[in-house]
């Protein structure tokens, strides 16, 4: 079966706190993602994302703050603004929005982490690999 | 290049049944800069760290990577251990490979292979981390206590009698919360006043405590050791400095309104003190109910008020304070009646719920401590109890234990006997639960002599019938289906947070956990601190505690206050923002997306720089800067490029 | 052990626990019938408290649910109860661990049934209530109750 | 005048036909018609017995594939057992994936155009949970709405103190029928408050009367609806109102044995809401099927003076 990989930014106060309340629960997901730990979700650069896409990932998660807890007072919301720009772009290389997901997961919220991880995952082995062409194209 | 050594955890079984570590470590062995690596049992334990600081040593390393738990348990401990093998803290990374690997994945060669991946996408990181210093800040040293009930009487006081300054807030015009509602405690019977009141009092009096009562926090800014906070003083309509605590404005307000304080089995004036030992004894006028801000007649307590403290053009007042450390105690409420729709919905006069039934149990309550029913203030004489009213039903109410009511309502069965003789009471409970010292104890001596039937069973249904108060269990010992014609049913109803809570938590951005109470940053190791840094948490805030729990926790939060006030200065996490002189382009994109004010115009440069004193480290304006001169100290570009192939398992 | 054939059976034989007996697979099956977890339950009663019918059964709903994850197969199969319970779902409403006992009640009716003997027959009807009750009664009792 | 898919059930074409006239006579008051479907089949009275059985999801099934093939996208039910069978059956369906594969397997299996999609599958799609299932007076308080009925009152039942009678399975389970809280619900009560009669609470009303136990247990069923009617007249009621064909034969039927069994009692009339609304509408009496009954309504509705034919259109 195809197995995507995922990179998975995930902002340090709520949505990563939230993937250690899922391990301290043990809820199980698949494992599909691996974690890279920011301060607040606003540190990623669209760069970021499209670099993931060129180096073989088959999709973005970004995790933040609900709307109005951001622990920076509105730094998700300067992620939304990002991603939905980038999703415009995303289209133009050929690569599907659906693969970018911007989920916002709270340090309570383990088990909403744990099936994020599962829908994602069952989502992108829907869409299948990214087409090489459209890899380039990220750089 | 660095000399990385990468340290693999086994904790115990708990990364080692689904990570083979043996594997993880040889594989970093191959990993570009890792120029060590091992795994061990224990990495946290005193030989595990031996281990590392030995290494550092032997094998002149620059950089570790401890794989283990989350970076909340241990960064502070693997970063105090490098840092006395001669490292720069700022060298020590955590590859998280427990929370975020072996407990959440059960097939082995996945977990493994994800978990080498973790840490290769830290050795990544590593490689490029520059050694930091941390950033000195001042702290002021005056602590702020939100909640006036025990646990916030208590935490003022403790840190008040260590020398330092409290502002102690309560949302009612008296301090004293729910403690001050109980007759008798358990499972001593002290009377709750009798303990609480010269609390009250040496709260009141403290030099060193500031009772902000009738107050509500209006905004927090700031970090630890320098929180900005604005308190809106709610406007009472009474001049406190004025009033001398007479009452009789209170004797004569023709208005009546249902006393919260004695859940509303009686009535006060529009202007009232809650109770008669209330801290402090001044009165406000409730808006909402009183003749005159409703009809713009009456002022009658104006007329009456020799000495003029009745003022009602007062208006709201925030005041502003500089706070270093704050303490959350909001407390609890009880689920409403009303919301436990098979149990009457609240439209069953006689069923009322535990707090209710202390306020008749109380000499100073409603009925001065006879046990009558609201309906018609019979003397019941067949009295139900049920327990977990709400409590411990996931599906339509609350998931969690209460905690407290199997032992106070043994106490008001107990208290019950005491007064009414003659009468029954009944108990249905599902477990009796009474951890705690003296608790099995009490409830043993209940079960032995006060003559209590207790009914294993929950109960399904409560209804009026005349002048009865019918109640449908079962009693799952005999299996058989028990039908009781009570005269009063008493809801050990669940605990829940103050419903105030949730708004609060917004304002500090503090987290709460999926009941809506406080999170404490470890459920274990530490019980008293929020995760962010100066807020600490005390009493049934934080989940269901009994009064010494409360006590015990919020004495902890105020050492933990007390223990940060000892300190000359605080360090700052050196991981902020800086400019590359020579890339910026001056566009200020930054000034307009940091939140801090962090990002300012040097004139004499002529570009943007960073003021390290206010940045917190978001990293919102690297992501911004449209021409790459600004980064983040330990988290470029570059690096996160680097983790990012990493993590995809790539070269 | 021996059986001692000659006497009458002891009105409360102790229940055996042995893994076999626990882990048979009847407790699985009747999870798998219903689409519910047993071990969710954990004795609060609350499906026996409000029964209308509790008065009428030889063993509670929640003495049933007990029996199954005892993995007491003949007790429970035997048991009046399922040919009592009148499929009204007061319990399912109010079971505070979500447990849909309504479905469990059919799952055991159905294993019940399938060992071929019928609980109720056209013989056993009321010639003069047969001719008044309404259709959804006569096609609820023999759907609920034979095979 | 508009036209709503109704399904009537076998009760109510034939056993409990009082209920059906009334309800048609009412509803042609209210500017709609009940519009019987062409063909259909009995409900199965029960909905699924266990995970692994579909055979009873079969029937309500083909009702509702027909309803959606006819372009029509409501159904209406009377009959509670129906309104259950129908509301659960779409319910499965809709949300449990392998059910709606196996249930539409059987359903193209069994269709006489079967030869056609062997060759075609195209011709065939799959029935999803598309149609919903309304409850009679559902659609009456939330399509319609209640207010409707009190400005077409032409003989208001002022005066009259009736007890709901919710029993089981109109309302429960609530997460599959949610038509009002199964606690504390207030459908019927709002109902009667728009006839202008008083609704009368007691605790009963959501307690069942045995249901089809009445055929196998009938001293059962005769315990429990001598407490519920007990209790609805203790608490003042003139009489009880029901909307399911089972209720009302437990309730009105076995007062018979009710009185042989407790000194005590006393008769309690027992009304469908479709009877009651058809009176209140001015509907000609003696078209509501009283005669039926085996409790006698006539003295209640002398109360206020029905039974006279006073207020006939």
């Amino acid at each position: 079966m195809f197995e995507p990989k995922i990179v998975c930014f995930l902002c340090k106060w709520c949505t990563s706190a939230g993937a250690d309340l899922a391990g301290t629960s043990r809820l199980k997901y698949r494992p599909n993602g691996v974690n890279i730990k920011f301060m607040c979700s606003s540190r990623v650069d669209p760069e970021h994302i499209l670099w993931a896409f060129h180096e073989g990932a088959d999709g973005v998660l970004i995790g933040g703050c609900h709307p109005g807890d951001c622990h920076y007072e509105d730094g998700n919301y300067k992620t939304q603004a990002r991603v939905s720009l980038l999703n415009r772009l995303l289209d133009d290389l050929g690569i599907d929005t659906r693969r970018l997901r911007l989920d916002w997961i709270s340090a309570a919220e383990g088990s909403k982490f744990a099936n994020v991880m599962n829908e994602f995952t069952e989502e992108l082995r829907s869409l299948g690999p990214i087409k090489l062409a459209a890899r380039e194209m990220a750089k | 290049m660095k000399r990385i050594g990468v340290f693999v955890c086994h904790c115990g079984i708990n990364i080692a049944m689904t990570v083979d570590v043996k594997r993880v470590a040889e594989e970093a062995m191959n990993m570009p800069g890792v120029a060590y690596a091992q795994d061990y049992i224990y990495m946290c334990s005193e030989p595990g760290q031996a281990l590392v600081r030995e290494k550092i040593k032997e094998e002149e390393l620059d950089a570790v990577i401890i794989a283990a738990c989350s970076p909340n348990l241990h960064e502070s401990t693997f970063r105090a251990a490098a840092e006395e093998a001669g490292l720069n803290p700022w060298q020590c990374e955590i590859a998280n490979i427990r929370e975020q690997c072996s407990w959440v994945h059960t097939n082995r060669e996945k977990a493994t292979s994800k978990a080498i991946r973790i840490v290769d996408t830290l050795v990544q990181k590593t490689i490029l981390n520059e050694s930091l210093e941390p950033i000195p800040v001042s702290i002021t040293k005056k602590a702020l206590v939100i909640g006036g009930g025990i646990a916030g009487i208590q935490a003022a006081l403790d840190i008040a009698d260590s020398g330092y300054k409290i502002i102690l807030v309560e949302k009612e015009s008296s301090i004293g919360g729910h403690m001050a509602q109980l007759s008798e405690t358990f499972p001593t019977l002290d009377c709750s006043q009798c303990i609480l009141t010269p609390k009250m009092v040496a709260a009141g009096k403290h030099p060193n405590i500031e009772l902000m009562t009738y107050s509500e926090i209006e905004e927090v800014s700031g970090y630890v050791g320098n929180f900005n906070v604005k308190i809106k003083r709610k406007a009472s309509f009474v001049d406190w400095s004025k009033c001398n605590g007479c009452g009789l404005c209170m004797e004569k307000c023709p208005a009546k309104v249902p006393s919260l304080f004695d859940r509303e089995l009686a009535t006060h004036g529009a202007i009232y003190v809650p109770f008669p030992q209330a801290v402090p004894n001044k009165p406000v006028i409730d808006k909402d109910n009183c003749i005159y801000f409703k009809s713009g007649k009456c002022r009658l307590c104006e007329k009456v008020c020799e000495i003029g403290a009745i003022n009602f053009e007062q208006e709201d007042l925030i005041v502003e304070e500089e706070i270093g450390a704050i303490i959350v105690a909001t407390g609890f409420e009880t689920l409403p009646v009303p919301n436990l729709v098979e149990y009457g919905a609240g439209d069953v006069p006689d069923v009322i719920d535990g707090l209710a039934f202390e306020r008749l149990l109380s000499a100073s309550g409603p009925t001065v401590g006879e046990v009558r029913r609201p309906s018609d203030g019979m003397v019941p004489k067949e009295i139900v109890f049920v327990q977990c009213a709400g409590s411990r039903d996931p599906e339509r109410y609350r998931p969690y234990c209460s905690k407290i009511c199997c032992m106070y309502t043994t106490k008001h069965a107990l208290l019950y006997k005491h007064r009414v003789h003659d009468g029954q009471p009944y108990i249905f409970y599902i477990d009796i639960r009474t951890g705690g010292k003296g608790y099995e104890e009490f409830y043993h001596n209940a079960e032995l002599d006060e003559g209590i039937i207790y009914l294993r069973g929950k109960v399904a249904k409560i209804f009026r019938d005349g002048d009865k108060t019918v109640v449908w269990g079962t009693d799952t010992l005999t299996g058989r289906n028990i039908e009781i014609a009570a005269d009063l049913v008493v809801l050990a109803t669940a605990m829940i947070p103050k419903d105030s809570t949730a708004e609060l938590v917004k304002k500090l951005r503090i987290q709460t956990g999926p009941n809506g109470f406080l999170s404490e940053a470890h459920p274990k190791l530490r019980p008293v601190e929020s995760i962010n840094s100066g807020f600490y948490i005390a009493g049934a805030a934080q989940g269901p505690k009994d009064i010494p729990e409360t006590v015990a926790q919020a004495s902890a939060a105020a050492c933990k206050v007390i223990s940060l006030f000892s300190r000359d200065h605080l360090e700052q996490d050196p991981a902020i923002a800086w400019v590359d002189e020579d890339l910026c382009g001056n566009c200020r994109i930054c000034i307009s997306v940091c939140p801090y004010d962090a990002r300012e115009f040097d004139e004499e440069k002529g570009i943007v720089i960073v003021n390290e004193a206010l940045c917190e480290g978001c990293g919102s304006c690297v992501a911004a800067c449209a021409c790459g001169a600004t980064q983040q100290r330990n988290l470029s570009d570059s690096q996160i490029r680097s983790m990012v192939t990493a993590s995809l398992g790539g070269e | 052990m021996s059986e001692n054939m000659g006497l009458a059976p002891p009105k409360s034989p102790p229940i055996r626990l042995t893994r076999e007996v626990v882990n048979s697979g009847f407790k699985q099956r009747v999870n798998e019938l219903s689409g519910q977890h047993m071990d969710a339950c954990y004795q609060c009663g609350n499906c026996s408290s409000g029964c209308p019918l509790a008065q009428e059964m030889d063993i509670l709903p929640n003495g049933i649910i007990r029996l199954v994850q005892l993995g007491q197969r003949d007790e429970v199969i035997n048991s009046e109860t399922l040919w009592i319970c009148a499929s009204c779902f007061q319990c399912t409403v109010r079971c505070p661990k979500g447990i849909d006992i309504q479905a469990v009640m059919d799952a055991l009716r159905q294993m019940a049934l399938d060992e071929g003997v019928d609980h109720f027959g056209p013989d056993q009807i009321d010639p003069e209530q047969a001719a008044l009750v309404p259709q959804p009664g006569l096609v609820g009792v023999y759907r609920k109750l034979s095979t | 005048m508009a036209k709503i898919a109704y399904y009537p059930g076998c009760a109510l074409n034939e056993r409990s036909s009082h209920l059906d006239r009334s309800a048609r006579d009412a509803t042609v008051r209210l500017g709609f018609e009940l519009d019987e479907l062409d063909t259909w089949t009995c409900c199965g009275a029960v909905p699924p017995v266990s995970k692994e059985r579909v055979m009873n999801l079969i029937a309500p099934s083909r009702i509702l594939k027909n309803v959606r093939d006819s372009g029509r996208d409501i159904l209406i039910t009377i009959c509670d057992f129906c309104y259950n069978t129908l509301k659960r059956t779409n319910f499965s369906i809709k949300t449990d994936d392998i059910t709606r594969k196996r249930v539409n397997a059987f359903l193209a299996d069994d269709t006489p155009e079967r030869e056609y999609l062997e060759k075609d599958d195209t011709l065939w799609e799959d029935y999803a949970g598309e149609v919903r299932v309304i409850h009679l007076m559902e659609y009456l308080r939330d399509e319609l709405g209640y207010e409707k009925i009190t400005e077409n009152l032409k003989r208001p039942l002022k005066g009259l103190k009736i007890a709901p009678y919710y029993g089981c399975v109109m309302l429960r389970p609530q997460n599959e029928i949610q038509l009002d809280d199964p606690e504390n619900p207030s459908i019927i009560e709002d109902f009667i408050t728009a006839l202008d009669a008083q609704p009368v609470k007691y605790p009963y009303r959501t307690e069942c009367c045995g249901s089809y136990l009445s055929v196998s247990s009938p001293d059962a069923s005769t315990r429990l609806c001598y407490r519920i009617l007990t209790s609805a007249r203790n608490s003042g009621a003139d009489a009880i109102v029901v909307s399911c064909p089972l209720c009302f034969y437990n309730l009105d039927s076995r007062q018979k044995a009710i009185t042989e069994a407790y000194s005590d009692f006393k008769p309690l009339p027992i009304f469908y809401f479709t009877q009651l609304l058809s009176v209140a509408l001015g509907v000609e009496y003696g078209r509501q099927g009283f005669e039926k009954h085996y409790v006698d309504v006539t003295p209640v509705l002398d109360k206020i003076d029905i039974s006279t034919g006073k207020g006939d259109e």
